[in-house]
C-alpha cells in the first residue's frame, strides 16, 4: 500500500505523518508537492496538519484551490483512502468533500493538549482495528478546531454513523455535538482534528493513534 | 563625494542642528564618523553608523565585560559572534542555540513584538544552516492584578503562539514570572534549538571578490526604522512616537524562508548567509563584508520594496521581517532562483562583494553612503562605565526580617504558594503552544526540562531556561550563579548532562554606575558558575535600558541551557512513577529565605541575602545525580526551586495519580524547613531495592542523602515535620488551586 | 480601478464567539450600555478595470468562491471608483 | 439605540501578509486584474442609548481602549441609529 502525503506551503506535519507510516506500517510513503496532479500510484493520500498559506482568510481556504487537489478529490471519487488530519479535516471541509466548517476555537485559545476520545464507529477503513466505544487518547494542536453544521446535516452525520471520534468529557474546542472526527458517506474519507501521528509509541505520551494507520493498511489489503 | 536627498536633512544640517542625536549617537560618537570619513556624513550614512553603533548591533556598553565568560570547550564548534553557537553533539551532529529579547517591541505591541521576536530567533537560527527543532522562551512581567499587565501577558503569550505554532517548530518550554518590578516593562525573550550536521554549517560571510549579494523573502517596508535603536533606549512617552518600530511577522512566510534555505544549504549553494534582523540590510551586510575582510556595493533599486519612493535611509534600517541576505557564487543563482521559485519567494541579486574595504550604496546612480566598512563593526565605540556599590545593597544586606515568616501556619501558607502566579501551574501559557509538532517531544511543559529526541539516534536533547532576577537583585553574583546552576541542575533533572549556554542579560541603563554594578557582579556570577560547570556560553544577547520612569526592573540575566542525554533510556521526568517508591532529598536545606516566594507572598517584599550557592557543592550533586540516573535507578527526579521542599514534592504528585508521605526532621523551623529556596538541592525516588545502591552513589559523590518518605496510592500530600503533621492535603483539590490561579486572574477585564 | 470594500461576516444563526468576549471586556470594562457585538472581516479589493461592470461580477464571483464559505458566512460589497 | 460599525485595519505602512496572500489566490485563480488586498476586521456594536452624543463618545473611548491599537492599526467608525 503507497500512502502520499500531500505538502502546501505552510504544511508542517507533512514529515511528521511521513514518519508515522513508516514507524508504524513500514509501508512506501512519499511527500507530494502541492502542485503535481497525478496521485495515481498511490492507494492512500494523506492532508496533513499546519498552516497551509498561512491559515490566512479561513484555515483551508487557500489550499483547497491548490492543483493536488483537484486529483484528491478525484481519488475520492475512486474510493481510495484520504484523511484529513487537523489542517487537512480544514481543506476537506472547504473543498466540500466533507459536510460543515471548522470555526475558532469556542474560548478563542490554541489548544494543544490530549485529550480523551470516544471511538464511535469502529467498522470503517479508519477505525476497523479499534473497538466501537473504545476510549483512546491523541492530542489535538489548533485555533480553529470548532467542528459546525447545521441541524439537518448533524442528524445525517448521525443516521449515517459518519461521526468516527467524539471528545469523551471536556469539548475543547466548542464543536458540536463534541465532534472530533467524521467520515464522508462513502466511506473513505476521514478528517479529524486529533492528530494520530503523534501518538504512535509510547514515549510520547500514547500510541492510541497507531491504529488508524493499521486499520487502513488492514482494509487495504484485505479488499 | 555622496550624493544627498534634497528632501533629507543636509549634511551640514545633521551637524548644526545635532540631528544624529535623535539617532541614538553622542557628540564624541558623530565627530569620530566624520574622522572616519574625512568629512560630513549625509543623512543614510549616519543613520547606518547609528544602528551598526547601538548597543543592540555593537554591545558598547557591554563588551568588556561580556569578554569575561568562559567560551570555549571541547566540543563547541562555534562560539558567540554568529547567529548562534553550536556545539558537538557527536555523530557528526550539533546542537544549534540561540536566545534573544524583544522587550521593548512587546512592550508597546504585545502580540507581534512577542511574535516577531520569535520569528528573529529563529532566522538566528537557520541561518546557521541548522533545522529549527525547539523554541522556549522567559517572561517577565508585573502584577497580574493589573489591567495593563493581563493585557500584555496575554498578548505576548498569543504573539509567541502565533508564531511558533504556525512555522511548525514546537514551544517546549519556558518561564514565567510575575513581579512588580516589570510592571511598565515586560521581559520577552525567545530562544530557538536547533540541529545541523557538522558540515553543514554556515557563517555569516562575505568573501570572493565578484561573488553576488542576494536578497530573498519578504519586500522591505517602511516598518520597523529605528528598531536596534529603539531596542537600546529606555521606554518613555517618547517611544509612543516611534511607533512604526514594530512590525506585523509573517510566519507563514517564514515557514518558506526557511524550507528555501534548508535546501540551499544542503545543496551547498551558499558562501555566506544572515539573517536581515536588527539593523536589517545594514547591520547583515555590513557584518558579513566585515567578517569577510572584504568591500561590498549594493544598489538599493534592486531591493524588493513594498511602498513607494523609499529613501536610501529608509531602505537600509528598515527592520521589515522574514529577510535573509546570501553572499553566493554567480554560477549558483540559477539554482538559487529556482529554489526561490518552488517556495514562492522572490529573490533579488542586489549587489556584489568587492576588492578593498569600501561599504558603497547606490540608489538611482547616485552613491548615497561611501564608508570604511571596518568603521562600522571594529571601531564601535566601547565604555567603560563607572560601577558602584549601591546603597541598595548595603543596606539590604543588614536586614534579616524573615523571622516575621515564622509563626505562619504552614498549611496556608502552602496554599498561598501554590496559587501564586509564579509557582501555579503554567498550563494555561503551554497549552496555547504547539509543543508536540514535530513528533520529537518526549518530555512535554511542565517538568524541569523539555526533552526533544534526535530522530534517527537514541539521543535526545533537554533544554531549560531559568533565571531568578529577585536573587540577581539581592546579590548579583550569587544570584548569576544560581541562574546558572539552576539551568544545567533542571536539564541534569532530565537525564542529560549540560552542554552550553546561551544567555540574555535584560538591565536598566548601564549609565547608572549601581546598575552597571549589577550587571558586572552578574556576569562575575555567571562565569564562574559555567566555569566549574563547564557550560561554556556560546551565545546571547544583551538587552539594557530596560526602565521605565526612573525604575530600572530588577536585574535579569536569563539562562537557556542545553543538554544532552546519551541514552532514551535515561530521559527522566518530575512525576512519582510507583506507590512504594522511596523519596530521598539529595542536598542540604539550610535556614535561606531572603528573596524567596514566600517571603515575596507574605510581605510583598524582597529582602536580606538569597541562598548562598556553592558551586563545587553544586558540581558534586549534578554529577552524582546523572550518574544515578545513567545506572537506571532514578525513578523520577524533580529540581527543588522557589518554595522549596513543599512546592516541589507536591509538584510531583500532580499527574501522577499518586501521593507522598514524607517525614522531615530538621534543625529549623517548620517554615524553614518546608519554604526554604537553599541551592543544589533534589529531590529523588527510587525502587526498595535500589535504595542502597543510590545511598552507596551518594556517598561516592559526597552528596548529603536523606530517606525523606514514600510515594504512596492515596492522592494525598503528608508532609510531617520533626513529628509534627504540618500539611496534609488531598492532591485532587490543590491540583485545582494551582491550576486555577492563573485562569482565574485571566478571566478578568483586559484593556490594551 | 475600481475598489470592492467586502465585509464577510458570520451567519446570525452562528455563535460568534469572538464578538461575545469583546462584549465581555466592555461590559468589564464598565461599557454596560453595549448591548451586542458582532465582528466580521472587511476586505478591499483593488480592481484594475475600467468597467464597473467587470468589477461587479469578479467581485461576486471570487466572494463565492473564495473569500466567504457558504456554510457559515455571509457577504456583502459596495463597489467605489478609484481616480 | 445605536449601532456602532467599526473598521480596524492595518497602518498603510505595515505588512498585511493575510492580504498578501488572499492576492496571490486570486490571482492564481486567474483574477489578475487584483491590485491589491488589504484585510481588516469590522465591528458591530449596538449601544443601548438615546443619545447620539453619548454613543459617539463611548465609540471613541472604547476603540482606543480596546478595540484597535494604535501603534499598529487605524479605526474609523459610522454610528446609525436603529429603532
Ligand atoms: N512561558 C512558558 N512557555 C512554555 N512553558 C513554560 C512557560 N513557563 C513555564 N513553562 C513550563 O512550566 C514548567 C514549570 O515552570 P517553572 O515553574 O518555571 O519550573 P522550574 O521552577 O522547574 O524552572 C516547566 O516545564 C516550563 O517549561
Ligand atoms: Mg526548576
Amino acid at each position: 500500500m503507497r500512502f502520499a502525503v500531500a505538502t502546501f506551503p505552510g504544511s508542517n506535519c507533512d514529515l511528521d505523518c511521513v514518519h508515522a507510516v513508516e514507524d508504524v506500517l513500514g509501508a512506501p510513503v512519499s511527500t507530494v508537492w502541492h502542485q503535481q496532479t497525478d496521485l495515481d500510484e498511490f492507494d492512500a493520500i494523506i492532508l496533513p496538519g499546519g498552516f497551509s498559506y498561512g491559515d490566512y482568510l479561513r484555515t483551508g481556504a487557500l489550499a483547497r484551490f491548490s492543483p493536488v487537489m483537484e486529483s484528491v478529490v478525484a481519488a475520492a471519487k475512486q474510493g481510495k483512502l484520504v484523511i484529513g488530519i487537523c489542517n487537512g479535516f480544514q481543506i476537506l471541509c472547504e473543498v466540500g468533500l466533507l459536510p460543515g466548517a471548522l470555526m475558532a476555537n469556542d474560548h478563542l485559545q490554541f489548544r494543544c493538549a490530549t485529550p480523551e476520545l470516544v471511538v464511535e464507529n469502529a467498522d470503517t477503513p479508519f477505525t476497523q482495528d479499534y473497538q466501537s466505544g473504545e476510549q483512546i487518547q491523541i492530542p489535538i494542536a489548533h485555533g480553529e478546531g470548532n467542528y459546525y453544521c447545521d441541524e439537518q446535516t448533524l442528524q445525517e452525520l448521525e443516521e449515517n454513523r459518519q461521526i468516527l471520534f467524539r471528545y469523551n468529557s471536556e469539548n475543547p474546542n466548542g464543536s458540536t455535538a463534541g465532534i472530533a472526527g467524521i467520515i464522508n458517506r462513502a466511506g473513505n474519507v476521514l478528517g479529524m482534528m486529533p492528530h494520530p501521528e503523534r501518538a504512535i509509541v509510547d514515549w510520547m505520551g500514547s500510541a492510541d493513534g497507531a491504529k488508524i494507520f493499521t486499520s487502513m493498511l488492514r482494509n487495504w489489503e484485505e479488499r | 563625494m555622496v550624493y544627498s536627498l534634497p528632501t533629507e536633512p543636509s549634511p551640514e544640517q545633521v551637524r548644526e542642528q545635532s540631528l544624529y542625536r535623535e539617532m541614538g549617537l553622542a557628540d564624541d560618537e558623530y565627530e569620530q564618523i566624520i574622522g572616519h570619513l574625512g568629512r560630513l556624513p549625509n543623512w543614510t550614512e549616519v543613520g547606518v553608523y547609528s544602528v551598526m553603533w547601538s548597543e543592540h548591533c555593537s554591545y558598547k556598553n557591554s563588551k568588556p565585560l561580556l569578554r569575561k565568560f568562559p567560551t570555549e570547550g571541547p566540543r563547541v564548534l562555534q562560539g558567540p559572534g554568529e547567529g548562534a553557537g553550536v556545539i558537538d553533539i557527536g555523530d557528526g551532529q550539533a546542537v544549534v542555540f540561540k536566545i534573544e529579547s524583544h522587550n521593548h517591541p512587546s512592550a508597546v505591541e504585545p502580540f507581534q513584538g512577542a511574535a516577531t521576536g520569535v520569528g528573529g530567533i529563529i532566522r538566528d537560527v537557520f541561518s546557521m544552516g541548522a533545522r529549527p527543532v525547539a523554541l522556549l522562551n522567559s517572561l517577565r512581567f508585573g502584577s497580574l492584578d493589573n489591567n495593563r499587565v493581563k493585557y500584555l501577558f496575554e498578548h505576548v503569550v498569543a504573539g509567541i503562539a502565533h508564531y511558533g505554532n504556525c512555522i511548525g517548530i514546537p514551544t517546549v518550554g519556558g518561564e514565567v514570572v510575575f513581579d512588580q518590578s516589570y510592571e511598565g516593562n515586560p521581559l520577552v525573550n525567545a530562544m530557538c534549538v536547533g540541529l545541523l550536521s557538522h558540515d553543514q554549517l554556515q557563517k555569516g560571510i562575505a568573501s570572493g571578490v565578484g561573488n553576488l549579494v542576494v536578497y530573498v523573502g519578504a519586500s522591505t517596508g517602511r516598518d520597523g526604522i529605528h528598531g536596534a535603536t529603539f531596542a537600546s533606549v529606555e521606554l518613555s512617552e517618547e517611544s509612543e512616537e516611534k511607533r512604526s518600530a514594530v512590525q506585523v511577522g509573517d510566519p507563514f512566510m517564514e515557514k518558506l524562508l526557511l524550507e528555501a534555505c534548508m535546501e540551499m544549504v544542503e545543496q551547498e549553494l551558499l558562501v555566506g548567509i544572515q539573517d536581515m534582523g536588527a539593523a536589517g540590510l545594514t547591520c547583515s551586510s555590513a557584518e558579513m563584508a566585515a567578517k569577510g575582510t572584504c568591500g561590498m556595493e549594493l544598489n538599493l533599486d534592486r531591493v524588493p520594496q513594498r511602498e513607494t519612493n523609499m529613501s536610501p535611509y529608509e531602505i537600509m534600517l528598515s527592520e521589515s521581517q522574514e529577510r535573509m541576505l546570501l553572499v553566493i557564487e554567480e554560477q549558483n543563482l540559477a539554482r538559487i532562483e529556482a529554489i526561490c521559485k518552488k517556495w514562492g519567494l522572490q529573490s533579488a541579486v542586489i549587489g556584489q562583494v568587492t576588492k578593498g574595504d569600501r561599504y558603497q550604496v547606490y540608489q538611482k546612480g547616485e552613491c548615497v553612503a561611501d564608508i570604511p566598512v571596518m568603521t562600522l563593526v571594529d571601531d564601535a565605540p566601547i565604555y567603560h562605565r563607572e560601577e558602584k556599590i549601591p546603597a541598595y545593597y548595603t543596606e539590604m544586606k543588614e536586614i534579616n526580617d524573615t523571622d516575621q515568616l515564622e509563626g505562619h501556619n504552614p498549611e496556608s501558607l502552602f496554599e498561598q504558594l501554590i496559587q501564586s502566579p509564579n509557582l501555579a501551574s503554567k498550563r494555561w501559557v503551554y497549552q496555547q503552544y504547539d509543543h508536540m509538532v514535530g513528533t520529537s517531544t518526549a518530555v512535554l511543559p511542565g517538568s524541569d526540562a523539555a526533552v526533544v529526541v534526535v530522530r534517527g539516534t537514541d539521543k535526545a536533547l533537554a533544554m531549560s531556561t531559568d533565571g531568578n532576577s529577585r536573587y540577581v537583585y539581592l546579590n548579583p553574583e550569587q544570584g548569576g550563579r544560581i541562574a546558572v546552576a539552576e539551568a544545567a541542575r533542571n536539564v541534569v533533572c532530565a537525564g542529560a548532562e549540560p552542554l552550553g549556554v546561551t544567555d540574555c542579560l535584560n538591565f536598566g541603563s548601564p549609565e547608572n554606575p549601581d546598575i552597571y554594578w549589577q550587571l558586572s557582579k552578574a556576569i562575575d556570577g555567571m562565569s564562574a558558575a559555567c566555569h566549574t560547570l563547564k557550560t561554556p556560553i556560546v551565545g546571547g544577547n544583551v538587552s539594557l535600558y530596560n526602565e521605565s520612569g526612573d525604575q530600572a526592573i530588577y536585574p535579569t540575566p536569563v539562562v537557556g541551557m542545553v543538554g544532552l542525554i546519551e541514552q532514551r533510556a535515561h530521559i527522566t521526568t518530575q512525576t512519582w512513577k510507583g506507590a512504594g517508591e522511596q523519596i530521598y532529598l539529595l542536598g542540604e536545606t539550610l535556614a535561606e529565605l531572603g528573596g524567596s516566594e514566600l517571603q515575596y507572598v507574605v510581605t510583598g517584599q524582597v529582602s536580606g541575602q538569597p541562598p548562598v550557592l556553592d558551586l563545587e557543592k553544586e558540581k558534586s550533586l549534578q554529577t552524582g545525580l546523572l550518574a544515578m540516573i545513567r545506572q537506571g535507578i532514578v525513578t523520577a527526579a524533580h529540581d527543588l526551586a522557589e518554595g522549596g521542599i513543599a512546592l516541589a514534592l507536591a509538584e510531583s504528585c500532580m499527574d501522577s495519580g499518586l501521593g507522598a508521605e514524607i517525614t522531615l526532621s530538621s534543625p529549623h523551623s517548620h517554615v524553614t524547613a518546608l519554604f526554604s529556596e537553599s541551592q543544589s538541592r533534589v529531590l529523588v525516588s527510587v525502587k526498595k531495592s535500589d535504595m542502597e545502591k543510590l545511598e552507596q552513589l551518594a556517598a561516592k559523590y559526597q552528596i548529603p542523602c536523606t530517606r525523606i518518605g514514600e510515594v504512596i496510592e492515596q492522592e494525598k500530600l503528608l508532609i510531617e515535620v520533626n513529628g509534627e503533621e504540618v500539611i496534609g492535603r488531598s492532591i485532587p483539590d490543590i491540583k485545582q488551586l494551582w491550576e486555577g490561579a492563573i485562569p482565574c486572574k485571566m478571566k478578568a477585564s483586559l484593556t490594551n | 480601478m475600481y475598489k470592492a470594500i467586502i465585509t464577510v461576516t458570520l451567519k446570525e444563526s452562528v455563535l460568534d464567539p469572538q464578538g461575545v468576549a469583546v462584549k465581555g471586556s466592555l461590559h468589564s470594562l464598565g461599557f454596560t450600555t453595549v448591548q451586542d457585538v458582532r465582528i466580521g472581516k472587511q476586505l478591499e479589493v483593488t480592481i484594475d478595470t475600467a468597467e464597473r461592470e467587470q468589477a461587479q461580477q469578479q467581485t461576486e464571483e471570487f466572494c463565492q468562491k473564495l473569500l466567504a464559505n457558504p456554510v457559515i458566512e455571509n457577504y456583502r460589497y459596495q463597489l467605489e471608483e478609484m481616480n
